[in-house]
């Protein structure tokens, strides 16, 4: 039985909530495990592809995504009003498992995108790291679902703590850790983890075709061969796929 | 009512819609979103002799209207195919094509013996990937392919398909093909291109060549299935840039028996479904009971 | 204050952006919407030895992030062009390149030796318009190139470009138009595709094949500038889907000493302009004093 | 001296007027002869053209164009909300010259589309018909810019005679006539002016690239050889442009 369906919503809100950052909330009744994404395009033949966005928000009306503009893409939805529509199709991929115990998320920059539904859905034991370039933003969301909400700016922000976020956490004690961000955040936070014996998952990201496991173009290697991000991941256990990185 | 089907040689299909080799994976991932027995045949993924595992990321990288790419022929293996995929394949209630790719043409033979026994309706010869490093490709050559054909073709009795290259001897690969055997030439694969990433100044991908295929290439498609169509005798499947019914139609006129779909799964993935539906309105509102009177209208005068 | 100026042959340009021929008409069309100076070049419309009215409309076709033309040369002839249309060209304040068209190699002698005499610093000997009809135009042909360029080489002292065409003998004609004393490459013109339309089943030119321009096949080009650059001596001028300053920087970094535009021209009159501003931009940025550093920078490992 | 700009310009105004037929106004200082047309895109990459729309109407503050939904790029167009900019350049081509004495505009369909600014412009004498398959639109702006304004619709519709406008038209007595529409009603109506040596201008429609003369790709045949609809028109004299249409 076909399970996915290929639908037409309605934005009830796109707001730009840092700079560069849009809120883009679709009406319409949506779900999703933590972690998992959708493909969406507004646009008609050009761009050719859609975008996969990570699940920010869930509610019975509406789905959620937080979202940078880097391209065309994301430009053209930064430019959806009131009511415009958005094909997307989802929700897809393999998203975060929670382990019983504390947990932490730790997400850089536009990696906290798929940390809120997580926490909302893991709910506490959990503590949440978010580390910025300057200014924070979005942290709010996370204060009411986390234990404890730990903030850095890396050049300093009023009421923040400067440094890095990897600087305010520590892996120890936590019974897992999920991350999603730059690549050399993630790297670090694999060495902090391994050294720890901490598991950590993390949320990759790579160019997307059909976003549904059937193109082979998201390719990843992992310590088990080749693997797709789009439907074996985004998730995958860290020591799977930087099993090559470290020293 | 219609019919939609048509006639690939000795196989008939129920409408002239399939999806394309390497866009579909084993089929499996489309089954979420419809019933994929609505389609006319899905071509599974290329395997090869043994398991490959491609080529390295980046992969993808969008064109205007058009998509490169360099996937480079990962797949498990012939193997597992047939013990693993072709089986839930099966299930899909549609005509099932494998398409396979070696390095000699006797790996094309050995290829298409293990094909031979296996439950599938016929078998695509896929000689032009533009993805696979080091083997020379340089787009169609009629003597590897008639070499590669011969080898396919005294290993099986099931039909047996060509996938040119739209670059090199084009017209006489297809000649060659027809000539060795094949039952219909698909027209075509991905076109030889590339990009190159200027925050690094480097090529995109690691083969520097990769395959450009979309609405890009329709126009460039669609001139080679009109200037084969009155040069070979046996039916043309045509592939590039095939998004909608219309550009079915436009392929049809062109002398196209079927058409598949690619890199239209991704812009949508209830393309072929929406171009099944399309196609059945065209020929209603115009009356047509069959494809025979519009195939090919384009080359009379 | 970086030097945005490049050399062909014996040529010097104050940037690398010219007008590609027949989307410029004789520049006064243009001059309307900008100052041509701060154009490299302008490359004229084709003219040939005698006026020709081109092909039966409709000339135009528009496709997926592309455009097909077919018009086929129409042009008022080398005398009109020289007497008429050029002095007003002397006026734009840049460099004016001839484009001449022949059915023989004797015709580009012809028109070369009547060029050689006027007042442009350049010129490019176009074997590869597709629009036109019963010529035989088969893509890029070594020996045909070869004996075009010695004709107009025995007829006139400046220097010679040769625009190709992207299929047939590329590499080839690229090295005979070079031993025969062509100064620069400029690759590519259009390529040849179609298109039908299904409200009459017919093709939509008269001609049936059309030329393929627009940004649809700029990884087409991207890939024929990367693939020759190391293998000929002289420079090459990019053509095909240029229309942005990244665009221009993907060529130079595959290899292009200068780029031409041509439907970039109809998505927006400006884009030239545009294009030379961004690239000035991109120089300074990058803190870059010349184009030397990048100029192929995609091959270097 | 450049003399054409190509501008950005906020919709101020895209109404439905008609089944299928928008009303656009771009808000900005314009100046436009009669029969003169612009080049219009809002889009970015593809469509790759822009697209011919004559000039409707023009005020000091805004431009006008009256047009029908064709394909992609009109549709397009009709998605257009206030605010929204559009991508325009021209005034382009050669419009319509004033003939003293009395003359009439005929317009067929979407050919009423530039009869209103040359209406506004040339003044009386001057008298209007139109024709339109079904139910007519668009005509009471002509009533107070013309001495008589003659309306048919083929098929008939409330309160307008039935009938096709050129059963309304008679040359006679007219110093010049002024026609756009569908190719046949241009055909009979020079037919009809030739009949009565009276003369007749009409506007032309080609598919267009470049729209300002450059690319020669809008060439139509004339008595003197291949000119383009851009920029030697769109209007011709009949007599130039259907010159092997006769018996
Ligand atoms: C599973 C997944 C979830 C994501 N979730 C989010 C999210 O919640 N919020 C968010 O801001 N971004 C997210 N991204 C990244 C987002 O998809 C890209 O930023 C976006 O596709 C860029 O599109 P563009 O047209 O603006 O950029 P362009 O550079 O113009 O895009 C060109 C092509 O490259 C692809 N591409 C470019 N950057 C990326 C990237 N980083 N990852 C994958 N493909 C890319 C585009 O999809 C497109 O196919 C996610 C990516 C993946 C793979
Ligand atoms: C000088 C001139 C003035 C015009 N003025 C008006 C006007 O005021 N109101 C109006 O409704 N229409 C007008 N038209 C016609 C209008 O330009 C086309 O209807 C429109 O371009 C169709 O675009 P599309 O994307 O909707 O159609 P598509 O069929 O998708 O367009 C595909 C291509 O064909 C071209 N094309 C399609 N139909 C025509 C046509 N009839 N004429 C020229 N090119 C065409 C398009 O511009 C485009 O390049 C005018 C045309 C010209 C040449
Ligand atoms: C991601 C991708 C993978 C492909 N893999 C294969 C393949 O394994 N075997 C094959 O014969 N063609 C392969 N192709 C080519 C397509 O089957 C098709 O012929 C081509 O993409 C042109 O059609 P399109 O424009 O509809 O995509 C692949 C194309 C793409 C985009
Ligand atoms: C309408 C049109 C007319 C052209 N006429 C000529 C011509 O007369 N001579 C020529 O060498 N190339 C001609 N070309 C080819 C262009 O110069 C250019 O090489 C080609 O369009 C690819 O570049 P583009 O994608 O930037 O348009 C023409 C192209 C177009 C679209
Ligand atoms: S994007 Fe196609 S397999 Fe992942
Ligand atoms: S549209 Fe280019 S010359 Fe008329």
């Amino acid at each position: 039985m076909p399970e996915l369906k290929v639908v037409r919503a309605p934005v009830a809100e796109n707001r730009e909530v840092a700079p560069g950052v849009f809120l883009l909330r679709l009406e319409g009744r949506f779900v999703a495990e933590p972690g998992q994404f959708f493909m969406l395009r507004a646009w008609e033949r050009d761009p050719l592809l859609a975008r996969p966005m990570s699940v920010f928000d869930l509610s019975p009306q509406a789905l959620a995504f937080l979202y940078a503009v880097r391209g065309r893409g994301t430009a053209l939805l930064a430019n959806l009003r009131l009511g415009d529509q958005v094909k997307l199709w989802g929700p897809l991929g393999q998203g975060w498992k929670r382990v019983p115990g504390r947990i932490a998320l730790v997400g850089g920059g536009m990696g906290l995108a798929p940390l809120l539904w997580t926490a909302k859905q893991f709910g506490s034991p959990l503590d949440v790291y978010l580390g910025f370039r300057h200014r924070p933003w979005m942290v709010e969301v996370f204060r009411s679902l986390a234990d404890h909400v730990h903030v850095r700016s890396e050049v300093g922000a009023p009421g923040c703590t400067q440094g890095l976020v990897t600087e305010a956490f520590s892996p120890r004690g936590y019974a897992a850790c999920y991350a999603c961000g730059p690549k050399p955040l993630l790297l670090e936070l694999h060495r902090m983890c391994q050294e720890a014996e901490v598991p950590l998952y993390v949320s990759l990201e790579e160019r997307m075709a059909c976003g549904v496991g059937a193109c082979l173009g998201c390719t990843v290697w992992t310590r088990s061969g080749p693997k797709r991000v789009c439907s074996d991941g985004p998730v995958f256990p860290a020591a799977e796929v930087f099993f090559d990185a470290l020293p | 009512m219609p019919s939609l089907e048509v006639q690939i040689g000795s196989l008939r299909l129920k409408n002239p819609v399939m999806a394309a080799a390497g866009t579909f994976g084993f089929g499996q991932e489309y089954r979420e979103f419809f019933d994929i027995s609505a389609l006319g045949a899905i071509c599974a993924k290329t395997v090869t002799l043994r398991a490959r595992t491609g080529n390295p990321p980046p992969r993808l990288w969008e064109t205007p209207c058009g998509l490169l790419n360099s996937i480079g022929l990962e797949n498990p293996g012939i193997e597992t195919f047939l013990k693993e995929e072709l089986p839930k394949m099966r299930k899909l209630g549609t005509v099932i094509v494998a398409s396979i790719w070696g390095e000699e043409p006797g790996d094309y033979g050995a290829l298409a013996a293990a094909v031979d026994k296996a439950d599938v309706e016929a078998i695509e010869l896929n000689v032009s990937c533009p993805n696979v490093p080091g083997k020379g490709f340089v787009g169609a050559q009629a003597g590897f392919t008639a070499d590669v054909v011969r080898s396919a073709r005294a290993a099986t009795t099931k039909p047996l398909w060509v996938k040119l290259a739209p670059e090199g001897e084009v017209l006489a690969a297809a000649l060659a093909a027809q000539e060795a055997g094949a039952q219909a030439l698909c027209i075509a694969n991905t076109f030889r291109a590339m990009a190159i990433d200027i925050s690094t100044g480097r090529p995109v991908f690691a083969n520097v060549l990769a395959g450009l295929s979309g609405p890009a290439i329709k126009p460039l498609a669609l001139r080679w299935v009109y200037e084969l169509f009155p040069r070979v005798e046996v039916p043309l499947i045509a592939s590039g840039g095939i998004t909608t019914w219309q550009d079915a139609v436009e392929f049809i006129m062109a002398g196209a028996r079927a058409v598949q779909v690619g890199t239209g799964n991704f812009v949508d993935p209830l393309c072929t479904l929406t171009m099944v539906e399309g196609l059945k309105k065209f020929l209603e509102e115009r009356n047509l009971e069959c494809w025979e009177v519009i195939r090919g209208c384009a080359h009379r005068r």
